[in-house]
This record gives C-alpha cells, structure tokens and sequence, in this order.
C-alpha cells in the first residue's frame, strides 16, 4: 500500500539548482529536488552519477559550489550538528562509527542525555535500547564495544543512531549494501512506518526490488544531472535501468557452464576465531558460493582459510601443499582475499589509485625491488579503464572516488594478481546494477582460466547465480553441500536458518 | 545469537560481583598488576619503601608530573600532543611569583593560572582555527614560553615567596599534604569529567574519528580546544605545586617534564592515536614511573645504573602489560566460543 | 648515627645529592667521596637528579627516608632547594653544600669554591692576555654561556660582565648560550667565526664548551699554538681529562679548576671532625688553581693536583 | 566521460613542463617558500650568511639531526616514533671510540654501526613480535641506552681517537667535507629508497593502513622492523659524523636530538599519524631549523631572547605553509575548474 503522492503538501527540503564541483570536476549539475513528509524518495544512478554528494550537501557536511538547499522552508545551516537539530538526519554510506566507543556510545553520538553536563546513564541506556530494537539489535548489550560487531551490526548500529534522534528528514545512503535479506525487510519496514509517521525519506540503494518496495518517488541521477523524477508507479525495472545507465542491460548474472576440474584447494576441519569446522574444497575452474545467515561465520571462515586469522585446527592445503599460515604465505602459493569492509581491510584510503592497484604485489610494475617509473601509473590506467572506475587521476586519493568505484578497485587488485584461488567476500557491495555483471564476468573469466573463486554475499540470490555448487553454513559450521542442479533457494535457506538453531540447542 | 551478552548476566543482585568482573576484565589490570609488583620488590628490598612517610613522599614527588598528566591526558585523547607542558609550567610559576613578590600571594595565583591558561589558549587556537600540527604547535610554544621564562627572569631564580603564594605546595592540612588532595582532586575530577559527562563523550569522539564526530554534529574544534585549554590550567597547578614545594621559581624549572608527562599517560595505556585511555591508567602510570624513582634511590642503586634499570623496569611493565592483555584476550574469546 | 630506618645504628650514612653525571668535574666529586667514605668506613648513599631541581629536591627527600646522618648536596639551584633542606635539618639530618652553594640557614656548613671568583679567575687571564697583545686591554673577545638561567652559567657571565664593564676596550663580538656542551659550542663558535673574521678571545663558561670551540676554530682553519701570532685565546675551567690533553698539547691558553677530588675528600674529613665531636667552621671556601700551557709541571700546580689525572 | 585523467594530460613532449607542474603543484612548496623568506631576511640582516663557507657550515652543522633525520623519517612513515635515537648516537659513537682507542678506528666504526643497528632492531623487535607501543619502547631505549654510555664511559669523554674513526666527521675531499658529502648521500638515497622501491611501497602502505596492507599479503611487520632498524643505523652514522667532528665522544653527546630529529620530519611534512611524507620534507625541515639555528647566531640574538625568536619562527613558517596550501588548493580548484 502506498499512500498518493502528496504533491500539494509544501516540501520539508528542497534542493534548488544545486551545483558542486571538487577541483576540476563538476560532480553536480543543476539539481532541483524537492522532499514532501510522508514520502519516501529513491535516489539512484550508477556508481559515481552523484548520490553521495548531494546527499552530503544536505547533511551540511559540504558546501554546494552554486545554488541553496532549503530546510523548512530556511537555508539549511552550515553546521552538520545544526542540520542534525533541525530534525535532518543522514545515514552515510561508509560507515561512521567509532570504533573503541561502545555500541551505546555510538548509537547516541553527539546526543547523549545529560544533566547539567553528566550523563543520565538510565536515560541513555533506554533510549539506545529502543533504537536498537527497532532496527533488530535489542539482543545486544549496549555496552559492547563497536569494534566487536559484525559489518551488518554496525550498518544497523548506524541506523539506530539516526532513528533516536527524532528527526523529520531521514537520508539513508546505500543502508541495505551489506545487509542480509531478513534484516533488509526489517529496514524496509521501518522506512514505511516512518512514512507513515510523517517522515520524509530518501533511499538511495543499488537493489531495484528494494526501491520498487519502498519508493514512492524516484530520482534518477547521471553524470551530476537529474534525468528523470517520477512517482514509482510509472516506472518500471527496464525504464529505471535505461535512465540510470543510459542503455539496456543485457542479462544480469553472466553464469556459464565451464570445465571444472579436480580440488585446488581442500580444508580438512579447520577450527579458528569464529570458525567451529568447516571441511571443504573448491576445484580448478569453479565458483563456489557460501551460503548462510547473518553471523554464520561466512566472512570469519574466509578470513581462517586465508590465513587472515590464526587457524586453531585442521588442515588446508593448495595445489598439493600445505597452506601457509598466515597471509602473506598464502599471497605467495596464489591465494587472494577480498575482504567486505574495504574502508578498512581494503584500501588505503589516502593513498593512490595508482598505489592501490599495486599494493602488495609489485610484479607487473617493478624490477628487482625498483619501481619502474611511470608503471604503475600506466598499469592503473589500464585496469581502471578494463573495470570502468569512474576516476578524475589514477593519482588521486582512493577516498575521493565513489563508494561503489572504491569497490572496484578492491575488486581489480585481487583479479589482477591472477591467483589461483581468490576468497571474494561480498564483491559487489554497493556496485550498481551496470557495473555488477561487469564484476560477475571478472570472476567468471578468472574462473575460466582456471582459478577457484570462492564468493559470499549479502544477497543470496547473487550467490545462486553466479556458484557451481554452495556450502550452506549455520552456526559457524558448514552444514550441507549443493551442486547447481539442486539449488533450492527455500530449502537452503531453510537450511540456513535450521542449523543455527540446531546448533542453539546443543549449545 | 551464539555469543552470551553482559545484559542478559548483569542480574541486578549481582552488583559487587560485577564490579569485580569489570574490575579483572579491565585493560588496566596487567599495568596495576606491574605497579604491584614492583611496589612488592621495593618492600622486600627496602625496609623504608612500605612506611607512611614514603608512600606520601611518591605521591607528593609525583604531583607536578602527575597534575600536568591529568590534563594531558585530555589532549592525547584527542589524539594530540602537548610538548608545552614543562615550559608552561615554568613560564606561569615564574611570572606568578614575580607578581606575588609585588602584588602579593593571591594576585600571583590568579597569574600564574591565567598565563598557563593563555598558553593552552595559544595551542588551542593554533590547532583548532589554524589547522596547525599539534605536535609543532607545542613545540613553538614549548620554545618560545621558555625563551619568555628566561628573559623574564634574565636567568635568575625568583625565591622569598609570599606564604599564600607557595601554600598550595607546602602547607599541611590535618597533617596531610595539601599537594597529596589537591593530586588525588586532579584526578578524581579528571577521571569523572572524561567519564561521566557528555563533554568526555565529545572528547572520546572527536579523538577515535574526528570526521564521523563532526557528521554527528559534534563541534570537534570546540572540545579540542577545551582540551588544551584544560591541559594548560593544570599545567599552572603544577606550576604552583612546583614552585610552593620549592619555595622558588627557576627558569629551567621543569625542563624535560613533557616526556615524563607523555610517558605516563601512554603507559597508562592512553593511545598517542586518540579515542582510547583514561585518567585512571595515567595515575597508574604516574605511580609507576614515581615508585621506580624513589625505589632506585632507596635501594641505591648506582647513579650510573640508574637509567638502564628505569628503562628495563619501564620496558619490563609494558611487556607483562601485553602479555597479559593478549593472554586476557585469548581466554576471553575461548570462553565466548565455547559458553555460547 | 640516628637510626631511622636503614642502617645500624652506629653506622654512619652519607648522603650525595648530584644534579648530573655527565660531566668529569661531578665524576671526580664521587670519586672523592668514595674514596674518602672507604677510609672512613661511612657509608655512601650517591644519587643524581639529571639536571631537574625538582628531581632533586625528591632525592634529597628520598635520602632522609634513608637514614642519612649527613647530606652532601652539590645543587642544580640551591634557591630552589631550601624547603627540603629545612624539613632535613628539622629532623636532625646535617645538610651540607659541596662545590657549590646554598642560600640556606639549615645548612651545617658549605664547602665551595665560589663560583663567581671561578669565573673572575678566567675573566682576570682574558685581561691579562689583552694587556700582552695589544699593550692594553682592548680587542674582540666571544663569550660562550652556560646553559641559560643557571646559577653556575650565572656567575660566570657576571664575571665576565665585570671586566667588560671596566674595559670599555673590550669588544663583545658575540655573546651565545653554549649550553655547556661541547658540540653546541662547535657549532654556535662555527658561525660565531664565519661572522667575525677578527677573533682575539674566547671566554667560554666551562671546558667542555671550551674544547668545542677549540674544533669549531681548528675546522676552520684558523687553530695556532698558544703564543704564535694571531692565536685566539680560549679559556675555559673545570680542567678534565680532555682539557688536560688540549693544555699539554698547548692549545688551551687557560683553565680555572676546581679539585673535585680532593674538595670532596675534604668534605668527608669535615664529617669525620664532626663525628669525633669536633666543630667546623659554616663556610670553607676551597681554593682554585689557573691550570696553563706554561704552569701545568710547576711544583704549584702539583701541589693542588691535577684531578683530571686521578681519574682517567 | 567528463573527467581530465592525468594520463591524458602528459603528453610525452610536455615533460620540462610537466616536472614544473609538479613541482609547483607539491605540498612541499610553502615549506619551501618559508625556507626561502627566512634565507632571504638573514641574508639581508647579515653580510656573512649567504657565503659559500657559511652554505657549507649550516649542511655540516645539520649533518647529525639531518642523517638520524632520514632513518626517523622512515619510522614516522610507518607510525612509529623514535625517541632513543639521541642516546643511541651517544652510546654507539661512545662504545666504538672505545673500541677504536684499543683495536684501532675500523673495528671502531663497525662497533659503532653494530650497536646502532642492535638498538634499532631492539625497538623494532619490541614494536612487531612483542606488540608494544613505539613511543614506550623507544622511551625505554633512550633510557637504557644513555644508562649505558654513563656506565661505560664513568662520566668521562672519550678522545684522542684514531684518524680512521674520525675520518667520517673531520676530513675533506677535494677541499669538500666529507660529511656534506655523507649528508647528500643519505637524503638522496633515503628519498629513492623511499620513492622508488617496493620495500617504500610497503612503508607507505603500512603506515597508511597497516590491516589493509596486511590482507594484501605485505609482511608489515618485517617491512616495520626494516624501518627501524634503518633508524638505527642512520644513528650510528650520525654518531660517527659527531664524534669525528669533535674528536671526542661524551657521555651526554646528543642530549635531546630525538626532539629535534621529530621536529625537522614533521616540519617537512611528514604525519606522525603515518601513511604520509618525504625524505625532501625532512630535508627541508632540517635546513629550515639549521638556518634559523645558524641565522641567530650569526645575528648575536641575545640568549635570553634565542628560544623564543626559534619558537616563534618555526610558528611563523608553518602558519605560512598551512596558509598557503590553503590558498593553493583554492586556486587549483578555481583554475581548473574554468579550464575544465
Ligand atoms: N572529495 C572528493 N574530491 C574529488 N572528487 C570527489 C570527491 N568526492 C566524490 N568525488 C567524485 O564525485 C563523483 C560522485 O561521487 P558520489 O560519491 O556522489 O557518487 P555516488 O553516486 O554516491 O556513487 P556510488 O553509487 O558508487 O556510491 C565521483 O566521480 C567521485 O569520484
Ligand atoms: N575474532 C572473533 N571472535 C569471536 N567472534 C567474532 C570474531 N570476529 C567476529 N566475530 C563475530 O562472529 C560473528 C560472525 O560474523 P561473520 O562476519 O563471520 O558473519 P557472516 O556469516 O560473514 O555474516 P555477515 O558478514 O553477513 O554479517 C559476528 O557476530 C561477529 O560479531
Ligand atoms: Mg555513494
Ligand atoms: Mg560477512
């Protein structure tokens, strides 16, 4: 059910020919936007069209180079903590918790109930208690540390913290990239009670399924310029994806049958931090996906097998050998891993694209330890053009390139190395709908050539797609095995869930 | 979810025993646990180390350094630095105790803590409103409040001090130094402001992810430069304590105090990065490093010896600190993984 | 002895409070004392307060937690030490300056040589050297300060402001903290020389500043022997080990020493009058020597001793 | 595409051009600007500072900072700090003057070099296997470190070395110090060191975002323990060039250098937080402090007045510097906005 478009209702914000420009590039064109209370506005474009950006200027975090955002009906103040407490309220793509504070702390930065300066911890304790439960983290004690959640806890965390601050305008930046599915219902569900609360809301999201759900307007942003601004209801997938990307979309998930070959890579019980056993192979040629809920132990199960975390037990071997024990050994026999937090695992932000591309694996671009001059630049002109990053300079800090470009990057260093396994942990997270099967293809034709990939996501559905055969993990255990042919998307996920609760009554 | 959550332990009735879970499961307890041991040799070794009288006179030895740790320990949250500590605290001793000689013990007070204060002011401003490094900012002010200090008192020393001026350094109240709870003062109303209030909430923020503090609409210049500001007027208690114990104001007074005063607060586990430590880890760090001090001398050690055994003991505590931490850490994770 | 904690009661406990250990002069004070303690079967309690007069005021502190019967104090900043040494005396400790001194009425007695007359010695060869050269005391003398807002670089400058103040002649062509540190006085005599091509003196405020401008000018090429032509004059006092060297290899024109040696042999035997109920008088001022190219061998010299041959 | 990409930009013939856009488009250009406004005040102030001799006198006079400045830049890099570096010239240019009175200047040197490079892999040790803090291990070394040179020198100076041992510090080549030669060398190879190899590539990448460069499979640890290591043994040159200088090695040589060290790396530039910098910035830095250091005296500045005219300089130059990166970037922005 979706209320009218309530066109008649004055707008609470309103973007009125707003340009801006980072050094010589213009990322913003002239955009009009208005936001109405009780609706909720899609924002979406491909990666690096300019979401991120007109969403900081409403955040007040930047400054718009031409044109004004109002906020009823007054220019929005130039202070994010003024925008705050004017009741807009902004949940950013990258996440902006802070690590050694504790979950409470966090979900209640910057706003903490005090009397005359002291904290009122029952207060606060309550109010961070109701933020959580309402984004489904009730379970969790306030008082742990941030650092100790999951990147999916945190993206909620992040959420909570914008839900206790009473706000009137609410901006979700990409809430849903690294959610699993029930936890995106839970998200959807309170995006439309807010609505219907009066709210307004823009939701940006690379999932088409997501903004026809919950939109009841949608925004389409290309190159910085508005090109289409509807009610839901007129468009549909194909019209949305034409205006975003400015052509058709051919198929979204590139599978192929391919020669598979015989085990490159076995793990033989392994057991280490978050990991309970896990006894597998991938083969020569395959794509294997790892299917499980929310805290199944996906992410930490990659991390043991790469030697990213010290294996506690067991056994894993590549290509005939014994694995290395940490990281750099298994770099060295051909192993590669892409981790899902690229902020922090992924990149160094204030360095180079260029840099980068290069990071740990010098072969393409040095000679005896010296970098051949120019290389690496040269090198990175090439991959970010193969990978389509939207870019200003392979020189330029990685931190200035969009959040879903930043991913491509993580994405190209790793395929780059042509290893002969490669751990990809969520590799689309926040890749628009264009540039995912780009991404898919990169994977396959690495698999095709003969390499091992082995890829989680949080959408279950990109991992039947794209695998040969899963693993379905419960309770940090893998519990069943699933050749293509057999996929049942209810079963596993039955599966899925039924292990974890198995595995809660033997506990 | 498989992992046992505080909440769901922390029974009401079980309120003592949880301040001693809290208490074991601190980060602090490796370093209290070096602190003892140490204090425990020093008792063996020295019959005069456990008596009274000592243990005032560490505390009191360890006043100036520690007064000045309190408010640098604000500052390294933030994850800056005040090199300028040693040379406030020179610079505000002397000119208050030329003020007092003229106007008297109080007008000298009020000096000393507005100049320590100006100076924090200086930092303040110069890293908050300019964008300067904390690190050369300090410094420049470290440099030119001493180079100030000397051409103030043209090199020579400033004594005969009106009684109110030196009080606070000197005076015994009820038989107890006024040093002793102004120390214990300093750092009980340090650790509460960092811990209790919204202010130490900022403070914390702004030093674990100033851009993620500023989004949340935290006014991370303000709070830093309240953090200097803070480190400076402890410096002019320091400089009081400094000068009353004294009984006179020298130009190279305090020199060098800066990176006992660092080493404190970090090896009270205190992160030169921001976003982490405590107050109570810094007066934990303080007395470490004042025990070792008075220790040495009471066992007396050989002059020469002197500062290879401090830097062992020092390096020794921190090493049992890690061990301990990591040790804490494994067993920590054990029990999650198999009491979930 | 009293007894307080450590200690039996009978034995004897010296107490030494030095502010550095990395200088000979203070090197030779220990030695002494050692030396003389072993004789007297005392026993000696040495810390050193690196150079920070809080840190002394905590060792002098720490020394009568000890049971020291007599604190030997060579002070950083006798001012600032005053409280300490009242609240000794108050609990019947004897407190007493060495090598230089205290403005304290607690102390039993004080055993120095006078910093200023150090530095009046010095300044009086400076003069002395002038009046040979020039027939009157006139030319470009540099002057190399202590560490600034010491006592001792104190003294020292206000020697040397006397004899510039009498001789109107005297041209100060640059005055510098040299920290009394030999490489800072390398580098400040360096340029010192860059910006004055006509040096006559150096009046440097120790011998380790002294020996650093002595380098600075050698690698500047402009080093003679004392007594040839167009020889800049260095001065400096302490005499140590290294100045020893550069006096014989007659480069050095002048350093004032102080014995340390036997100025803190001195000491103990003071304490051992003391103990044997003797009296002893409030103030022993030691004497100095003016240590030259010409006079090292003189029987004058030997009879004062030269310290730094004692210890090396 | 809307978007210039450098690569398009520079074109092959453009490359005069090009280094000139990039020189004038480097962080390093305030810096330097201030570098060359503080030479030209003491030029006109004073008829001997720009003189050949004086040119050579402020490089050899900033030789030891400079030298041990190169090694701290690659600790910095990484995050780190180093606070023995003063003490570790000190005791290695101590032990290997010993060495070299009894066995001659070349075992001398190799002593001096050895035990510099023990207390680099000492730190670098504690900070990457036993995961201490740099600022407390280095703290400790310091300690230690100058602990040692009291015990093995008694207080006394070492002199009267042979000429090998000091060949380094004193000689001259073709009328040219050898030291300004030494100097030259390390800044040159310290910046292609940094710049153009992998192993600089790795420093960047650990000091910038060590976990990340974990997981791209770079042993940081190793790439750490490289860095300091490099820290000690630009140490132990530093102390060949002083005591070869002097002729002599004292107990409290160096005193302090570390603070100084700090100072020149971070006022070229480089972050104390890591990922950031350049061997040229130190450079910089270095000459930037010789020049005020060496222009003061020149000028006779009145003691009393010299901390505060250095602080007040060194404020001055990297307000400058932070104002014109500032003002740069906007103009960047405003210009190539309108050629875009
Ligand atoms: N600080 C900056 N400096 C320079 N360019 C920037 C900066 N921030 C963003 N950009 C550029 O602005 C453009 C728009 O980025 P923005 O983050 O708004 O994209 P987006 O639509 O959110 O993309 P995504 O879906 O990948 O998150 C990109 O080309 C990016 O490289
Ligand atoms: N070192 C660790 N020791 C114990 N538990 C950990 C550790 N690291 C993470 N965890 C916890 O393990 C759980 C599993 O997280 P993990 O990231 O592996 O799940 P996942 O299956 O990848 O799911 P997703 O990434 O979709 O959230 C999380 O709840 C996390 O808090
Ligand atoms: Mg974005
Ligand atoms: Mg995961």
């Amino acid at each position: 059910m979706r209320s009218t478009d309530p066109t008649g209702v004055a707008p609470l914000v309103e973007l009125r020919h707003v340009a801006k420009s980072y050094g010589p590039v213009e990322v913003l064109h002239d955009v009009n936007l208005a936001l109405r209370p009780g609706t909720v506005t899609g924002l979406c474009g491909e990666n690096g069209a300019g979401k991120s950006t007109i969403i900081r200027l409403m955040a007040g975090a930047e400054q718009p180079t031409a044109g004004e955002v109002i906020l009823a009906g007054a220019p929005l103040p130039a202070h994010t903590g003024a925008v705050i407490d004017a009741g807009l309220s902004v949940i950013y793509q990258e996440l902006t918790d802070i690590p050694d504070l504790s979950l409470m702390e966090n979900v209640l930065l910057g706003n903490l109930r005090s009397r005359a300066g002291w904290k009122n911890r029952r207060a606060n304790l309550a109010r961070a208690r109701s933020g959580l439960q309402q984004v489904g983290l009730g379970h969790l004690d306030p008082q742990t540390p941030i650092r100790q959640l999951s990147l999916a806890e945190r993206q909620l965390a992040e959420i909570a913290r914008c839900l206790v601050r009473e706000a009137r305008v609410l901006v979700l930046d990409e809430p849903s990239s690294s959610l699993p599915e029930q936890e995106v219902e839970t998200l959807l569900k309170v995006v439309g009670r807010l609505r219907e609360e009066g709210m307004a809301v823009v939701y940006v999201s690379h999932h088409l399924d997501e903004l026809f759900t919950v939109c009841d307007r949608l925004v389409v942003l290309r190159d910085g310029r508005l090109v289409g601004d509807a009610p839901t209801t007129e468009w549909n997938e194909e019209s949305l994806v034409n205006a975003m990307l400015a052509k058709d979309l051919e198929h979204a998930y590139p599978w192929r049958p391919r020669e598979i070959g015989e085990p490159i890579f076995t793990a033989d019980e392994v057991t280490g931090p978050g990991v309970r056993g896990a006894t597998m192979n991938i083969r020569r040629g395959e794509i294997l996906g790892l299917v499980g809920l929310a805290g199944a132990g996906r992410t930490e199960l990659l991390k043991s097998l790469a030697g990213v975390t010290r294996r506690t037990g067991g056994q894993v071997r590549l290509d005939g050998q014994d694995l290395g024990r940490t990281i750099k050994a298994a770099r060295h026999q051909g192993l590669v891993y892409v981790p899902e937090d690229r902020k922090r695992e992924g990149l160094v932000l204030e360095a180079s694209i260029a840099d980068n591309l290069c990071l740990g694996d010098y072969g393409s671009v040095a000679r005896l330890g010296v970098l051949r001059s120019g290389a690496r630049e040269k090198h990175a002109a090439i991959v970010t053009r193969r990978y389509a990053v939207k870019h200003a300079s392979v020189r330029q800090p990685v931190a200035r390139l969009s959040g879903g470009n930043q991913q491509r990057i993580v994405i190209a260093r790793a395929v780059e190395a042509a290893p002969k396994v490669a751990l990809v942990d969520d590799p689309t997270r926040g890749v628009d709908v264009g540039a995912k099967s780009g991404i898919h293809q990169q994977l396959l034709a690495l698999a095709e050539g003969g390499a091992g990939v082995v890829i989680t996501s949080s959408d279950t559905d990109e991992v039947l797609a794209m695998s040969d055969r899963i693993y379905v993990m419960a309770g940090q255990r893998i519990v069943a095995e699933f050749d293509r042919e057999n996929f049942d998307r209810e079963h596993i996920l039955h599966l899925a869930a039924g292990g974890q609760h198995n595995q809660g009554q033997d506990a | 979810m498989t992992y046992t959550h505080a909440s769901e332990v922390e029974a009401p009735t079980a309120l003592p025993s949880r301040f001693l879970r809290r208490a074991l499961g601190s980060p602090l307890l490796p370093i209290t646990l070096a602190l003892v041991l140490v204090c425990g040799v020093m008792t063996a070794l020295s019959a005069s180390f456990l008596t009274a009288t000592n243990l005032t006179n560490i505390v009191v030895q360890s006043a100036v350094v520690g007064i000045a740790a309190v408010g640098a320990t604000f500052v390294i949250v933030t994850g800056g630095i005040d090199l300028s500590v040693g040379s406030n605290i020179a610079l505000s001793g002397l000119l208050g105790a030329m003020v007092a000689q003229d106007h008297g013990g109080l007008a000298g007070i009020v000096t000393t803590l507005v100049v320590a204060l100006i100076v924090g002011l200086f930092n303040g401003v110069s890293i908050t409103w300019l964008k300067l490094t904390p690190f050369i900012v300090t410094l420049a002010a470290m440099g030119i409040a001493r180079g100030l200090t000397l051409q103030q008192s043209q090199g020579q020393t400033v004594y005969d001090l009106p009684a109110v001026f030196i009080w606070l350094g000197s005076a015994k109240v009820g038989g107890i130094n006024v040093v002793l709870i102004l120390t214990v003062v300093m750092f009980v109303s340090g650790h509460l402001i960092l811990k209790r209030t919204t202010f130490g909430h900022r403070v914390y923020a702004a030093g674990g992810n100033a851009e993620a503090s500023r989004l949340a609409g935290i006014n991370v210049d303000r709070t830093v430069l309240a953090c200097y500001v803070i480190a400076g007027l402890c410096a002019g208690l320091a400089a009081l304590v400094l000068v009353g114990r004294l009984g006179s104001a020298a130009p190279n007074a305090a020199t060098g105090t800066e990176l006992q005063v660092i080493a404190a607060v970090v090896i009270g586990g205190t992160s030169l990065f921001g976003g982490k430590g405590s107050v109570v880890g810094t007066f934990i760090g303080v007395l470490l490093i004042g025990v070792i001090n008075n220790g040495l001398t009471l066992l007396n050690v050989s002059p020469f010896w002197v500062q290879t055994v401090q830097g062992t003991l020092i390096f020794l505590a921190v090493l049992l600190d890690s061990f301990n931490n990591r040790r804490m850490q494994k067993q920590l994770t054990a029990k999650r993984s198999v009491g979930a | 002895g009293i007894d307080r904690s450590g200690g039996t009661a009978d034995e004897v406990v010296i107490g030494y409070s030095g502010y550095t250990l990395s200088n000979p002069f203070f090197v030779g004070l220990e030695k002494g004392l050692k030396d003389q303690t072993d004789e007297e079967g005392y026993k000696l309690i040495t810390t050193n307060a690196n150079g920070d007069p809080g840190q002394q005021a905590n060792d002098v502190q720490n020394l009568v937690t000890q049971g020291a019967d007599y604190i030997l104090i060579c002070p950083q900043d006798g001012q600032s030490l005053e409280p300490v040494i009242k609240a000794a005396a108050e609990k019947g400790v004897k407190v007493m300056s060495l090598a230089d001194s205290i403005p304290s009425p607690d102390l039993t007695t004080s055993i120095t040589a006078s910093q200023l007359e150090v530095g009046r010695a010095g300044a009086a060869e400076v003069v002395k050297f002038l009046q040979d050269r020039y027939g009157e005391v006139k030319g470009n003398v540099v002057e190399l300060q202590g560490i600034a807002g010491s006592p001792a670089a104190n003294y020292r400058h206000q020697a040397f402001s006397e004899i510039t103040d009498k001789h109107p002649g005297i041209k100060v062509v640059a005055s510098q903290d040299a920290g009394f540190d030999t490489d800072k006085a390398y580098s400040v005599m360096t340029d010192i020389l860059q910006a004055n091509p006509k040096i006559d003196a150096v009046f440097a405020a120790n011998d380790a500043e002294a020996h650093g401008a002595l380098k600075a000018i050698e690698s500047a090429g402009r080093l003679t022997e004392v007594g040839e032509p167009g020889h800049i004059y260095v001065g400096g006092n302490d005499t140590p080990p290294v100045t020893m060297a550069d006096i014989r290899a007659n480069l050095q024109d002048v350093s004032v020493s102080q014995n340390p040696v036997t100025m803190a042999k001195g000491a103990v035997e003071y304490i051992a009058d003391l103990e044997n109920g003797g009296d002893v008088k409030k103030e022993i001022v030691w004497p100095i020597q003016v240590i030259t190219p010409s006079n090292y061998d003189s029987a004058e010299v030997k009879k004062y001793g030269i310290w730094a041959d004692e210890i090396d």
